[in-house]
């Protein structure tokens, strides 16, 4: 990889919107992965995997194998995902107990793990289940287990805080969820891979970001891999 | 012969003391036994520990219990929701208290106690602020937080179908927490939608063997269970 | 319980028989209790279950419900109790895995294991497993996971080994299978309770034993309960 | 199109290097996966070290395995059975490691390993010569040995059907160790009497979700399989 200073064009004229973003990285789920996709931003994915990917997505509170979101008569109280919204069953899929489908997201059986975030650390540690503000109520649900269980965790965020600050970072300032377990980051201006012992990579750019644009906003020693990216996501959309 | 169907939620939950430790199955209202928790706040314990993923949802089942102010005590992984104004306020005002935990560390937890573990080293929350205090590892290069079995007087439960011997099955998600907390409870009361003849349940499918259920009480059908 | 050194009268004429010993222990066990029975002189036991008595077998390899011995037509080699001998199924049966029967054990949900014994220590520990013998060939199957887990532990033994050295003694000089463990011991010729904090007394006697000539042959301080017996055990058989 | 279905036993088992663990489920020949086995003796890896309840019966699957010389070390609980000489021969000879663990620590010791636990406090063993040089601990009165998760690169089980995603289900007490043998390797191998259609197996009824089965391979029914 360089870790040159030279500029790369942007890949795209616009930032993603979110939608963008979601196409992207259902793009990127391999076929017959093994996938939960987080509460919030990450769950509107699904809408862009292909039946012909044959993603096998999972839900904590018991489930593999969960269709799209259920309407007016599929619509069944006794089955929902963990965001408790309403889904259906694909042939094939089973229902298993709380602590069998944590044992599978601890015991590393999930392939991919896709989650929203506060923040992310250079070396990969995350921050998405408390803001640190005083007098807010804690919940966590099941997010240090997803942290800790998947194979590769991909974060799907913003870049930057609606005051511009940069939530990737040198370090944490909210309370870390897990540690060095984000593997890639989705944002709207690039997508970013994080590889223990070799640093944070940029591989696409969106709008008018730049590799020195982002190199200012994080302060961070992003290396270029804009150009390797045709052979490292050889599924882009 | 053996039959632990009982005739009533009043009878069901009738010896639930003030001060006890009781689990209640759901996440969210799937699988939540609310006619078992209303029953709960007719019989009237107070000083409850509540066991539950959530903390109650809008003002129905455990909500409802929260607010009638019979728990003293959560342990749950997600309090906040969009419908738990009950639990938020009881929360603010100082009136409840709350034990957090990972919901894989819950499930965890409540399956040591069904089997009998003293305790394990779980990956989840190492390094982060629920694992201060805990006693820490680190095995094969990797960190893990030591947490106990956590056990209860009784488990609160709904299953889809039961036979006398308290065998159960469940409906799809609503299975959730039903299985494990059948098994970390001294007495645990399942309530359910239909009681069929023994033999009906193929043994290849029961999913909570009746060893662990101490009284079933079937509920009215509900249109989706 | 008395203690002093009044001699009891034998309550039969006879020793039993190791089916005698299989029957009285059956007609012990409540109604509805679930109960399993060890490889060997246990596994007897089943045959004098009655019907009404509605006792819930456990076999360690998956099962709850077990029926009687299979015959004939009705072996079937994927259904076998722990010995491996081939069984039936029981209305009411249900099927489980290796880590979910065993968490059944540890996790005390049964009410009674009747298991064999090498010896018994006063204070209950058990020695089933292991002679010690030099060059044996160890196996330890699911015998300390049924010592430490079932609610009550029922031993079924010769009170004395061929050479006439009681099994019932002081320590064990075999290797342990679980601590004090043991709640109450059938031999041919009595029947022990162990109370822990109160010692061993025997409720029973069968044969030309007194509770002299066991408190001779063990050398343990035997408490004599064979007045209290109709009210311990009402349903003797 | 997902579909974890090999044409043959020999394909299945062709990757599995010499001095690999390889977990073989079965209590007993319940549950055996005997082709698979006599797949592995064709395929001709040696030094394997084999995780299993019991050490083979009388001179078929497992106990060929051990006769042929390819096992270094056995990882049971109950090896002397009484068709067990092929075992008791190779290790009265010193030609095989042994391992010997209570059924119920061997069972939760692959559970963990599947569920990611670390290691855990069991009651089983404590006290004993099994517990031996191992870590113990004093919890609510009560003594309590550490057990540690064992992983294997591959797990060979025997199942009754499945499909192409590799969804199991399993017959009576043939079922014992292969649901949690499957979650604990790396590369599971399941054979199987009948390869159903996708969405044939009632999503209640599965017993090891197809996310912890890498290949399946049909072999003949048998007359009670």
């Amino acid at each position: 990889m360089t870790t040159g200073s030279r500029e790369s064009t942007p890949a795209t004229s616009a930032p993603l919107t979110r939608t963008d973003m979601a196409q992207r990285v259902a793009a990127d789920i391999p076929a017959g992965a093994y996938v939960n996709l987080g509460i919030g931003l990450p769950t509107s994915i699904a809408n862009f995997l292909t039946l012909d990917q044959e993603v096998i997505l999972h839900t904590e509170n018991g489930m593999l194998g969960m269709g799209p979101e259920a309407h007016g008569a599929e619509i069944d109280l006794d089955l929902m995902n963990a965001g408790k919204i309403s889904v259906t069953e694909l042939a094939g899929a089973s229902y298993f107990h709380h602590s069998d489908s944590f044992g599978m997201m601890r015991g590393g059986h999930l392939d991919i793990a896709v989650l929203g975030a506060f923040q992310v650390s250079v070396n990969g540690d995350l921050a998405n289940w408390h803001t640190g503000v005083p007098g807010s109520i804690p919940a966590v649900g099941g997010a240090m287990d997803l942290a800790v269980g998947a194979k590769k965790i991909f974060v799907m965020m913003e870049l930057t805080t609606k005051s511009g600050q940069s939530k990737l970072v040198e370090s944490l300032s909210y309370p870390v969820t897990g540690l060095r377990c984000v593997t890639r980051i989705y944002t709207e201006v690039a997508t970013f891979d994080l590889v223990p012992d070799t640093g944070i990579s940029v591989t696409k750019l969106f709008g008018s970001a730049t590799v020195a644009s982002l190199r200012e906003l994080t302060a961070l020693p992003i290396i270029d891999a804009t150009h390797q990216t045709s052979r490292q996501t050889p599924t882009e959309g | 012969m053996v039959s632990k169907i009982v005739d009533s939620i009043d009878e069901a939950v009738a010896d639930i003391p003030s001060g006890a430790t009781v689990m209640i199955g759901g996440f969210g209202r799937a699988g939540q036994p609310v006619e078992l928790i209303d029953g709960l706040i007719r019989h009237g314990a107070r000083d409850l520990t509540i066991v539950n993923n959530n903390a109650g949802n809008g003002e129905v089942g455990l909500a409802l219990l929260i607010k009638g102010g019979y728990v003293r005590k959560m342990i749950c992984s997600f309090p906040r929701q969009v419908d738990s104004h009950i639990f938020d306020e009881a929360y603010r005002a100082g009136k409840i208290e709350l034990e957090l935990v990972p919901q894989g560390n819950l499930a965890e937890r409540i399956r040591a106690a069904g089997a009998g573990i003293g305790g394990f080293f779980t990956p989840t929350g190492y390094g982060t602020l629920l694992a201060e205090g805990k006693e820490s590892r680190i095995i094969d290069d990797r960190g893990y937080v030591f947490e106990s079995p956590l056990h209860a007087e009784f488990a609160l439960i709904k299953a889809y179908k039961a036979d006398r011997w308290g065998n159960l099955v469940y409906r799809k998600t609503a299975r959730n927490f039903g299985p494990i907390m059948a098994t970390a409870a001294v007495t645990t009361i399942a309530q359910v939608g239909q009681i069929v003849p023994l033999g009906t349940l193929d043994a290849e499918h029961v999913v909570t063997p009746g060893i662990f259920v101490n009284r079933v009480v079937q509920t009215p059908n509900e249109a989706n269970a």
